[in-house]
């Protein structure tokens, strides 16, 4: 199936990019993207987790299982306000 | 209308558009780009946002607050982008027929906009630009 | 300057009057005659002062919240005379780096000239006019 | 010993006057002065203390025991904000 990670802020820079398409396996959760980040990109490596998560622009736990075509952000700390 | 602007914030406007003939009170909020953050001189900040999440979020904010103290009226704006020091970032004013809603209202969603809304700072300083907060290393 | 004024209040310049390049937050609080007082219409409010105390307490009112939050710039003016609903008889801006001690000392000031400043309200409805609170009767 | 009476709102509608001379003899305290008013203003005769006094526009009990030149004031329960 066909899902759609964004990224922004300090992840975009980190990345090099803010937007992702990617054919994962059914089962697939939002954190194993995260590994999958984590792999690729060494600064990320430490953190175990992503901190925080949105599937369809609604905040969820990194273990929830993807469906296709969600969209999938991983977002950092807001600082707004 | 939109929680987030690009331009900047008419304070005396959002005031306006609460104010109601039955309101005895108005408490407002303004953050403000301010010189130095933690210990760093900072000349300006760079405001990101996703924005259908941050519209979604600050809905929801508005419509939570707005349930938990029915006589409050309620506006809040954001705004995007490169702010210089002493522009505000954020707006929000709460009217009500007694005080005390209006300010605890108005305190309430400052708190819950810094804590979920989906926009992030990037300070520029003497010494070059930062994320602000998390900075995966 | 004075704590009183007899002419309408300017939002905008308390607020200018108040903001530091080092300001993060700014709480404003405005007091407004609303159209209605303990289930009775208001349709104006007189209000009356005995000018130098009520500006000695004012002052007092400053100091003290100035001292208790060292990082507050306070700026408030009550209005008086006649005023019709939808004007602010008072305007209180608080600026401090932190948006904590701008909120609290906004509500303390407001709550202080409330309790202490000789200012009395006349109100004017459909059925005359009235003291408002201790009638003597 | 002269003191100056000063009346405010609602009380110096009641009295008809926002200001008097007053000779008093020494050691009369601001509380005599509202007795006084009590007796000649029927809708003060149940109110056994002033709602606030002010003593040179500060603050003070209403037994405090006046001097020559004084100004004090009965203030009613104050309504700004």
């Amino acid at each position: 199936m066909k899902v759609r990670l964004l990224l922004f802020a300090v992840l975009r820079d980190i990345v090099g990019a803010d937007e992702r398409e990617l054919e994962v396996a059914d089962g697939t959760r939002a954190i194993d993207l995260w590994n999958g980040l984590r792999i690729d990109y060494p600064r990320l490596a430490p953190y175990e987790k992503p901190p925080f998560t949105a599937v369809n622009q609604d905040y969820v736990q990194p273990e929830a299982v993807l469906r296709d075509g969600d969209e999938v952000a991983f977002i950092p700390p807001v600082s707004g306000g | 209308m939109s929680y987030l602007t690009d331009a900047p914030i008419d304070q005396q406007r959002l005031t306006e558009a609460v104010m109601r003939p039955s309101d005895g009170a108005l408490a407002l909020f303004a953050g403000v780009v301010r010189d130095h953050h933690q210990g760093r001189a900072v000349e300006s900040i760079f405001y990101e946002c996703w924005r259908p999440m941050a519209e979604k979020e600050m809905a929801k904010i508005d419509a939570e607050v707005a349930a938990a103290y029915p006589d409050v009226a309620i506006a809040f704006v954001h705004r995007l982008g490169l702010l210089q020091v002493g522009e505000a970032s954020i707006v929000i004013a709460c009217s009500s027929p007694h005080r005390d809603e209006a300010f605890t209202a108005c305190r309430e969603i400052i708190e819950r906009v810094k804590l979920t809304v989906p926009i992030w700072k990037r300070e520029k300083g003497p010494d070059g630009e930062e994320w602000v907060g998390w900075q995966g290393k």
